[in-house]
C-alpha cells in the first residue's frame, strides 16, 4: 500500500493548531508529530516520519496516551461483548452468516447457541441437519459478539436466556454507528417501556450496530415460575419458545404504540440525534403529548417529514 | 477461468529486493528491452513480433465497405485485439478481462485516434464506398510487455500492408488484381511506438522497461507513453496504482523518447530489408527461367 | 386545511402543507448557462497579468450560439442535432441570475473566487534542482508575451448579480479563455456530501458544467445483498496490466460508472460493454486501491457507483475527485485526499513550439481542440496517481502542463478539503458528533 | 412481473406486518395514514443542458432524476408519395394555431425514447424492462402525447426521456419514477417553431420563448380531448380489504395484491363519452376529470417469501419430532394464527374495483397527487 507520503513541508493543516472545539480532522492531516503520542484507530504513521497522520474524516479523541480519530461516520466494527441484532442472510454446514451491519458478516456456530430444551451436549449430525429449525435464512436474532477474528469479522454467541430469535415485533436500521445520530453504547442497551395508551409492557432493543427491535413484552422466566412447578422445566419450557417463529395475539393498542416508537426512532437518527435509552424515552413521552396535542388522539403515531422534526426540536430544546 | 497462479510471497519479496539491489532476474538493465524480432509474412500485411519470450502476430485485411454515416469522406479502420487462452490460461474466450480492454484502448489511442493512417485517403467514392482496413492482432505468448509488442506489431503490419490498386472512370469502380497492378501502400503519416514503464517498491521508486510477466505481476503500477520518433507524444497512460513522482514521470517521458526512435529505425531498416527481398529484380526476374544454381 | 402553499423564506422554496400530502418543494430557476460552442478563436493582444479575481459581468455583445444553424446555408440532415437546447440559448437579462438553494445549488464558497498564485511564483517556490529552472528575466519576458488567448466576448460562467460591470480601465480583457477564465483559473467547484441518506458515502460535485453524483456502499460483504449494486463489469481483476498486482487480501474495489443520456449536448446511449467506460472505471478503482487503506478490510468490497448527469470537460478529474469525496464521507480510512484536475496547453500540435502556454481545467471545447491532459495526484505532494493524455503534444511542453496540472489538483484539494470539514463543524456543532479534543490541550499532562 | 428486489424479512415480522395493516384502520409502519405519502423534495430545471429535466428524493435517501432531450428529425413518410402531393396542394397558408382537423397530425409512438436505468441492474434486466414499458405505455396510452410533438409533415420532435434511478431502490420504483417523469416533462419547453406550413422547420433561439410541451394555464388553446397533464403511475396495494397507497418496502413484502394505476387529467370540460370510467363532475369547474389509462397487477414479493412454521410442527419447539406424519405436513396448510403464510391466488374482484375507486374518485388519491404536483413551479 502506498503508504508513504511526502510530509515534509505539510504544517499541520487543522487552523495552527487552536483548540476550537469544533474542530475535525480529515484524511491527510498531520496530527501530531511528537513520537510520544501512541497510533489508534483511524489514523496511520507515514513510513518515513515518526509522525501520526489522520486517515478519515472525523475528531480526535485521547485515550491518555492513544490518539485516535472517531469518524463522521462508518460502518459498525464489531467488539466484543457487544449486543446486536442480525439478520441470518446465510445457513452454512454447521454455521449461520449473520448481517450485522458491518464490513462483513459475522459467523454464528451451532455451537454457541442454546439447544431447545436447554440440554447441554456436543452438538450432533442430526442437529446440523436440523438447523433450518432453529435458525433459517431472514429470520432476526439477538446476540452478543463472542470474539473477534483475525480480520475483523466476528463470532456471535446466544447462550444466554436474553439473546435468541426476535418476533413480536418490528425492526428498524439505522444509519452507521459511528456517531452522525447511530445507536451510541450505553449502559443498557435491552429494556421494557411502559407504552401509554393501554399498550402494555414493550421490549426495546438497541443493537450497538444501529439495528433496533422493537416488540411486544414477553413474559420473564420468573412469571412462568409459578404456573409450572420445579426449577428444572423453567429452562426447558423458556427456551422452548426461543425458536418459534409463531407471534402470539397482539392488541391494536399495542402495534400503535409499537408503531410509535420506531417513529420516534426513525425521527431521532433523521434529524442527527444520538439515539441511545433515554432520548428514546423522552422522545416517547414527547411523542404521546404531540400525539394528544395533535386533537387526533393516540391513533395519531406518523412522526415523518416536519412532525419528525418538531419532535427533535422539542428535544434539544429541552 | 482458471486464475493466473500469484507468484508465491518469496518469490515476489526476491524479485522486490533484487530490483532494490539494481538486478533483475534476467540480467538486463533497467531500461533495455529484450531481443526484439521482426519478421513478415510472404503476403502483404503481416507481422509476426518476439519480445523475448512474448509472441504478437498482426494481421492488416482491407475490403471495399460503405463508410459510416455520419463520416461519409473517411475510410473505416478499426483494430482488433483476442487475447485467447494461447497466450496464457488466464485469458478466457468470451468474457474480455480487465487486460484485453486496457490493452485495446491503448491501441485504439495510440495508433487510431494520434491519426497514424490518414482515413480521408481509404475514401473511394464519398458516402458510397470506401475502403474498410482491420488490423487483427493475436497474441501467441503472453510473456509480459503485451502492449509494446503488440503496438509494434501493429505499426508493422500496416507499413508493410498493400491494398490492391482501384481506379474510378465515371462512376465506375475498379479494383485490379496484384496481378494487374502493383499493390499500394497505405498513407502512412507518422508511426507511433508504445513504451510501457513498470514502477516497483511502496512508492514506486524504482521503475524499469519491458517488464516480463513474473515482474508485471510484482510491479505497483504501471505507465504506458506513445511516441513517434518526431517527439510527439500520442498518449500517456498511467492508470491508478502506487503514486510516482511527476518529475520521475518526466524522466520516462524523455527516456520513451529514445527508445521510440530505435524502435523507429528498427523497423524502417526491417522494412527496407523486406522490400529489397521482394523485387530482387522486378519484372525481369519474374520473366527469367534460369534456375537457380 | 391548511393553505395549499406557503412560501417560506426567500422565493426558492415553497412548502406545501397538506395534512396527507407533505410535499417539500425546493423551486429552481433554471440556471442558464451557455457553453456556446465558438467557431473560431479570436487572438487578442497581449498584456499585463494580473491577480486579482475575474468575475466578469456578461458583456453586451450577444454571443451568437452556433447550434441555432440558420437553415439557408446547410440542408437539414436528421442526425444534425438541431434543437436550440436551453443550454445553448442566449443571455436572457430578464432575470437576475441566482443559484438557487437545495442540492443543486453552490453553498456561496469563497473557494473558486481565490485566485492560485501565478504561474511563475509557483514555479519559484517550488524546490528540488530538477524542476523546470525559473529562467532568465528573458524567458519571463518570453512567457509574458506568449500568454496569447482568446476572444473577449464570453459566455461567462459566474455572474453574481452584485458584481459591478467590468471596469476595463484595471483590467484588460486580453488574456481570457472562452469562458472568461485566465489561464491558471480552476471553474466554479460545488461540492456536497452526504447527498443521498441511504447510502454509506455520497457526495455531488459540480465543476463548471459537468456534474456527477456518487454512491458509495461498503465496505460489505462482496456480492452479498441481491439488488445492491452488483459491480456491472467494473469489478478490478488480479494483477492486471493497469494497476499493480492486487493482492487478493485486500478488499477490492469496483466502480460502476452511468453516463446519462442526456448527459451531452447531443444525446447519446452509452452502449453497456463500451470501452471506455471499461477503461473509466478499471482507472478509478486502480487509483483508489492505492490510495484506500484497503489492506484494514480484507474480505470485503467497496462499490463505488457513478452517474454522470452533465459532461462539460475533464470529465475523468470530476469522477476521481466525486469518489474520493464519497469515500471519505463513508469514513473509509485513506492516505489522503486524490485530487484531479486537466491542464491542457494553447497551441495545436503543429504549431510553432514555444507558442504554447499552459491552461488549467478544460471545459469541453478546449479539450475538443487543444492538447490535454488529466492528472491526479495524492495529497498535497507531487505524486501523480493517474496520469492520461490522450491528444497529440510535444514532448517539450508536457513539463508545463503537468506542473500546472499538480498545482491545479492542489486547489482542488483544498476545496475539497473545506467542503469536508465544513460539513464535519456542522455535524459536530449539531450534536450530532460528539466534539474532539483540542490539539494543544494534549500536551498538558 | 416480481417486484425488483427479494425482500429478506423473517416470517414473524412478515406475520407481524401483515396482522398490523389488516388491522382497521391499518397501522402502518411508519405510522402513515392509509393515503398518505412520504414526505419528498423535488425540484426541476436542476440541468441546463435539457430540455426539461426533474428530480424527487424520498426522506429515505431513494432519489431518480430524469432529462428530457429532444431532437428534430426527419418524418418517415410511411405512405410513400402521397403526402408530397398532399403537401403541395396542401400548402395554403396553415396558421400557427393548430387547426382542428387533428386527421393529418397524428403521432407516431416511436417518436417517444423512454429509457431507465437502474444501478446494479444491467439495462436489458426483466424488471427495468418492465418499469420502462408501463412508463411508456401510460404516457402513448392516450396517443395525445405523440401528437404534441408534431412540427410538420415533414419533420418532428423526437423526445428522448433518460430515467435515472440514482440510489439502489429501497421500495419499487415504479410510483417515484412516474412522478418523476410528470414532472420533467411539465418542465419540457421546445423551442418556438418559427418557420410555416412544411418547410424545413427554423426555430426562434431565445430560450425564453419557447413553449412549454404541457402548456400552463387554464385558457390553453388545446381543446381536444388531449388530456393537459401527463400521466402519473400510482401503486396501490391492499391487504385483506385494507387499501394502502405509496406502499414501502415491508408493506408491499406482505401485500395480497399489488395494482400500478396510470391516470391522466383532461381538460374537456364536455363529458367524453369514450367508455374510459372518467367521472367528470360539471359542478366543481375546478375539478379535473380523471381518465384512466391502464391498470397493471405487480406481482407482489410477498409470493416468493418462505411461510412460518406454527410451534405445533416446530421439532425444536419440543414437539414430537420423530415421524413428521402428513397431517405435521397439512398442518401448515390451514392458517395459524400468528403464523406467516405467502398470499396465494388472485386479489378478489371486489378489492380490485375498490382499489381504483380509491384513485379516481373526486378529491381521491390521483387528484391530491395531482394538485400537489401543479404546486411546484418550474424553471
Amino acid at each position: 500500500m502506498g503508504l508513504k507520503r511526502a510530509v515534509a513541508g505539510r504544517k499541520a493543516a487543522a487552523s495552527g493548531g487552536n483548540s476550537s472545539k469544533y474542530e475535525i480532522v480529515t484524511p491527510g492531516e498531520v496530527i501530531t508529530d511528537d513520537p510520544q503520542w501512541m497510533r489508534g484507530h483511524g489514523t496511520y504513521v507515514a513510513p518515513a516520519t515518526t509522525s501520526i497522520i489522520s486517515s478519515v474524516a472525523g475528531t480526535v479523541t485521547r485515550t491518555n496516551k492513544l490518539l485516535s480519530v472517531r469518524p463522521l461516520r462508518a460502518r459498525y466494527t464489531p467488539e466484543v461483548g457487544d449486543l446486536v441484532v442480525g439478520r441470518i442472510v446465510e445457513v452454512q454446514a454447521k454455521r449461520w452468516r449473520v448481517d450485522v451491519g458491518s464490513t462483513q458478516l459475522a459467523s454464528l456456530p451451532l455451537s454457541a447457541i442454546n439447544l431447545p430444551g436447554g440440554i447441554l451436549r456436543k452438538r450432533t449430525e442430526t442437529d446440523e441437519l436440523q438447523i433450518r429449525t432453529f435458525f433459517a435464512e431472514g429470520d432476526l436474532l439477538v446476540a452478543e459478539v463472542q470474539q473477534l477474528f483475525a480480520d475483523g469479522g466476528a463470532v456471535l454467541h446466544t447462550r444466554s436466556l436474553k439473546y435468541g430469535k426476535l418476533r413480536n415485533g418490528v425492526f428498524v436500521a439505522v444509519s452507521g454507528m459511528g456517531g452522525g445520530g447511530g445507536v451510541v453504547r450505553s449502559r443498557r442497551q435491552v429494556w421494557t417501556l411502559e407504552s401509554a395508551n393501554g399498550g402494555g409492557p414493550v421490549d426495546i432493543v438497541l443493537g450497538v450496530n444501529g439495528y433496533v427491535w422493537i416488540s411486544k413484552h414477553v413474559e420473564t422466566p420468573e412469571g412462568l415460575v409459578d404456573k409450572t412447578s420445579g426449577i428444572t422445566n423453567i429452562e426447558e419450557s423458556v427456551s422452548a419458545t426461543m425458536y418459534s417463529s409463531q407471534n402470539d395475539r397482539i392488541g391494536p393498542e399495542t402495534m400503535r404504540e409499537i408503531g410509535r416508537i420506531r417513529g420516534v426512532v426513525t425521527a431521532l437518527v433523521d434529524n442527527g440525534l444520538r439515539v441511545d435509552e433515554d432520548m428514546v424515552m423522552r422522545g416517547y413521552h414527547e411523542a404521546v403529548e404531540m400525539a394528544m396535542a395533535s386533537g387526533e388522539g393516540p391513533e395519531d403515531i406518523y412522526l415523518g417529514g416536519e412532525r419528525g422534526e418538531h419532535l427533535a426540536a422539542a428535544l434539544t430544546a429541552v | 477461468m482458471p486464475r493466473e497462479a500469484e507468484p508465491s510471497l518469496n518469490e515476489k519479496q526476491f524479485i522486490v529486493q533484487a530490483l532494490g539491489e539494481k538486478l533483475r532476474l534476467d540480467g538486463r538493465e533497467f531500461d533495455q528491452y529484450r531481443p526484439l524480432e521482426l519478421t513478415f509474412g510472404d503476403q502483404y500485411g503481416v507481422a509476426n513480433v518476439t519480445l523475448g519470450k512474448t509472441r504478437v502476430l498482426a494481421k492488416v485485411s482491407a475490403e471495399v465497405t460503405v463508410p459510416y454515416v455520419d463520416r461519409p469522406l473517411d475510410g473505416v479502420f478499426t483494430i482488433a485485439t483476442e487475447l485467447g487462452p494461447m497466450a496464457s490460461p488466464a485469458f478466457e474466450v468470451g468474457r474480455p478481462t480487465e487486460t484485453e480492454v486496457l490493452l485495446a484502448r491503448l491501441l485504439e489511442k495510440t495508433v487510431r485516434r494520434s491519426g497514424a493512417l490518414d482515413t480521408e485517403s481509404l475514401c473511394l467514392v464519398a458516402g458510397q464506398k470506401c475502403w474498410s482496413v482491420r488490423v487483427d492482432v493475436h497474441v501467441l505468448a503472453h510473456d509480459g510487455n503485451l502492449i509494446d509488442a503488440s503496438c509494434f506489431a501493429v505499426v508493422a503490419a500496416l507499413r508493410h500492408f498493400r491494398k490492391p490498386d482501384t481506379s474510378i472512370a465515371s462512376g465506375q469502380l475498379t479494383v485490379y488484381t496484384p496481378a494487374e497492378r502493383e499493390p499500394v501502400p497505405l498513407s502512412w503519416l507518422h508511426s507511433p511506438f508504445c513504451v510501457t514503464w513498470s514502477f516497483f517498491g511502496d512508492d514506486g521508486e524504482t521503475t524499469l522497461l519491458d517488464a516480463t510477466w513474473a515482474e508485471e505481476q510484482v510491479r505497483v503500477s504501471s505507465c504506458t507513453v506513445s511516441l513517434n520518433r518526431h517527439g510527439e507524444i500520442c498518449q500517456i497512460a498511467k492508470l491508478g496504482g502506487v503514486p510516482v513522482e511527476a518529475v520521475a514521470l518526466l524522466q520516462c517521458t524523455a527516456v520513451a523518447l529514445t527508445k521510440a526512435k530505435e524502435f523507429s529505425t528498427f523497423l524502417d531498416g526491417k522494412l527496407a530489408e523486406d522490400a529489397k527481398r521482394r523485387n530482387k529484380g522486378g519484372f525481369m526476374a519474374e520473366l527469367s527461367s534460369e534456375n537457380d544454381r | 386545511m391548511k393553505s395549499l402553499l406557503t412560501h417560506n423564506a426567500g422565493p426558492t422554496s415553497a412548502l406545501i402543507h397538506r395534512k396527507d400530502l407533505c410535499w417539500r418543494v425546493t423551486l429552481h430557476p433554471t440556471k442558464h448557462l451557455s457553453c456556446s460552442k465558438f467557431g473560431h478563436w479570436l487572438v487578442d493582444s497581449r498584456a499585463a497579468k494580473s491577480h486579482q479575481p475575474v468575475t466578469i459581468e456578461q458583456p453586451a455583445s450577444r454571443t451568437r450560439s452556433c447550434t441555432t444553424h440558420n437553415l439557408g446555408t446547410s440542408l437539414l440532415t436528421p442526425e444534425t442535432q438541431f434543437s436550440s437546447l436551453p443550454s445553448s440559448r442566449g443571455f436572457s437579462q430578464a432575470r437576475p441570475h441566482h443559484w438557487a438553494s437545495g442540492l443543486f445549488a453552490p453553498a456561496t464558497d469563497e473557494a473558486s473566487k481565490i485566485r492560485p498564485s501565478s504561474y511563475f511564483e509557483v514555479r519559484q517556490q517550488r524546490s528540488g534542482p530538477t524542476r523546470h529552472s525559473p529562467g532568465t528575466a528573458r524567458d519571463r519576458q518570453r512567457q509574458l508575451r506568449n500568454l496569447s488567448h482568446i476572444s473577449t466576448s464570453t459566455s461567462s460562467a459566474q455572474t453574481d448579480t452584485e458584481t459591478m460591470p467590468l471596469d476595463t480601465s484595471a483590467y484588460n480583457l486580453a488574456l481570457l479563455r472562452v469562458d472568461g477564465r485566465r489561464w491558471n483559473e480552476l471553474r466554479r467547484i460545488h461540492a456536497q456530501i452526504r447527498t443521498q441518506a441511504a447510502a454509506d458515502g455520497s457526495s455531488y460535485l459540480e465543476i463548471g458544467h459537468t456534474k456527477v453524483m456518487c454512491v458509495v456502499t461498503g465496505p460489505s460483504e462482496p456480492g452479498s445483498r441481491r439488488g445492491a449494486i452488483g459491480s456491472t463489469g467494473g469489478g478490478v481483476g488480479g494483477g492486471g496490466a493497469g494497476g499493480g498486482a492486487a493482492q487478493s487480501k485486500g478488499a477490492e474495489v469496483a466502480v460502476s460508472i452511468v453516463i446519462a443520456g442526456f448527459s451531452s449536448v447531443d444525446r447519446k446511449r452509452t452502449a453497456r460493454g463500451d470501452k471506455r467506460i471499461l477503461e473509466l472505471q478499471s482507472t478509478i478503482s486502480n487509483a483508489l486501491a492505492a490510495s484506500l487503506h484497503t489492506h484494514l478490510f480484507p474480505h470485503s468490497a467497496i462499490n463505488i457507483s457513478l452517474h454522470v448527469l452533465s459532461q462539460d470537460g475533464s470529465l475523468l478529474a470530476t469522477l476521481i475527485n466525486a469518489a474520493t469525496l464519497a469515500c471519505v464521507d463513508a469514513g473509509i480510512p485513506m492516505t489522503d485526499y486524490m485530487a484531479a484536475c486537466t491542464a491542457g496547453s494553447t497551441s495545436t500540435y503543429a504549431a510553432n513550439d514555444e507558442a504554447a502556454d499552459p491552461l488549467l481545467d478544460l471545459n469541453h471545447q478546449e479539450e475538443q481542440e487543444l492538447p490535454g491532459l488529466t492528472v491526479a495526484t495524492l495529497g498535497d505532494s507531487d505524486r501523480v496517481t493517474v496520469l492520461v493524455c490522450e491528444s497529440r503534444v510535444q514532448v517539450s511542453r508536457l513539463e508545463g502542463m503537468l506542473a500546472v496540472g499538480v498545482d491545479g489538483c492542489k486547489q482542488v484539494r483544498e476545496i475539497l478539503d473545506r467542503v469536508v470539514r465544513e460539513k464535519g463543524r456542522r455535524m459536530v456543532q449539531e450534536g450530532t458528533v460528539e466534539k474532539g479534543v483540542g490539539l494543544n490541550d494534549m500536551d498538558v499532562d | 412481473m416480481a417486484s425488483t428486489q427479494h425482500v429478506l424479512l423473517s416470517p414473524a415480522e412478515l406475520a407481524y406486518l401483515h396482522a398490523a395493516l389488516s388491522l382497521t384502520p391499518p397501522i402502518r409502519p411508519d405510522g402513515r395514514a392509509p393515503a398518505q405519502f412520504r414526505p419528498l423534495i423535488a425540484e426541476t430545471g436542476i440541468l441546463p443542458g435539457t430540455n426539461g429535466s426533474a428530480r424527487i428524493c424520498f426522506a429515505d435517501g431513494t432519489e431518480a432524476i430524469v432529462g428530457v432531450k429532444a431532437e428534430v428529425e426527419r418524418t418517415r413518410l410511411a405512405d410513400g408519395a402521397t403526402a408530397g402531393t398532399e403537401w403541395e396542394e396542401g400548402g395554403s397558408a396553415r396558421g400557427e394555431g393548430e387547426d382542428d382537423d387533428g386527421g393529418d397530425k397524428a403521432g407516431d409512438s416511436d417518436w417517444v425514447g423512454l429509457t431507465v436505468e437502474i444501478p446494479g441492474y444491467r439495462d436489458d434486466d426483466a424488471g427495468t424492462a418492465f418499469l420502462g414499458a408501463m412508463l411508456s405505455e401510460a404516457l402513448l396510452a392516450d396517443g395525445a402525447f405523440a401528437r404534441r410533438l408534431w412540427i410538420n409533415r415533414r419533420f418532428h420532435w423526437k423526445l428522448y426521456l433518460d430515467i435515472l434511478l440514482i440510489s439502489p431502490p429501497l421500495s419499487y420504483p415504479l410510483p417515484l419514477l412516474s412522478l418523476t417523469t410528470h414532472l420533467a416533462l411539465l418542465a419540457t419547453r421546445l423551442p418556438l417553431l418559427k418557420s410555416e406550413g412544411d418547410e424545413d422547420p427554423f426555430f426562434d433561439d431565445d430560450w425564453a420563448a419557447a413553449r412549454h410541451l404541457y402548456p400552463r394555464g387554464s385558457g390553453s388553446s388545446r381543446t381536444t380531448k388531449e388530456s393537459a397533464r401527463p400521466p402519473v403511475t400510482l401503486l396501490v396495494m391492499a391487504v385483506g380489504n385494507n387499501i394502502i397507497f405509496d406502499p414501502a418496502k415491508e408493506e408491499l413484502a406482505v401485500a395480497d395484491v399489488a395494482l400500478a394505476v396510470s391516470v391522466a387529467e383532461d381538460t374537456a370540460v364536455a363529458t367524453s363519452t369514450a367508455a374510459t370510467m372518467d367521472l367528470d363532475d360539471a359542478a366543481v369547474p375546478a375539478a379535473r376529470s380523471l381518465r384512466l389509462l391502464s391498470i397493471r397487477t405487480i406481482d407482489p414479493p410477498s409470493r416468493l417469501t418462505p411461510p412460518g412454521v406454527p410451534n405445533a410442527a416446530n421439532s425444536a419447539y419440543g414437539a414430537t419430532t420423530a415421524q413428521n406424519q402428513p397431517e405435521a405436513r397439512t398442518a401448515e396448510a390451514e392458517a395459524v394464527e400468528g403464523v406467516w403464510r405467502a398470499p396465494r391466488g388472485g386479489a378478489k374482484p371486489l378489492v380490485m374495483a375498490a382499489l381504483v375507486q380509491k384513485v379516481l374518485e373526486k378529491g381521491g388519491v390521483a387528484d391530491e397527487v395531482l394538485d400537489a404536483l401543479d404546486a411546484v413551479d418550474l424553471g
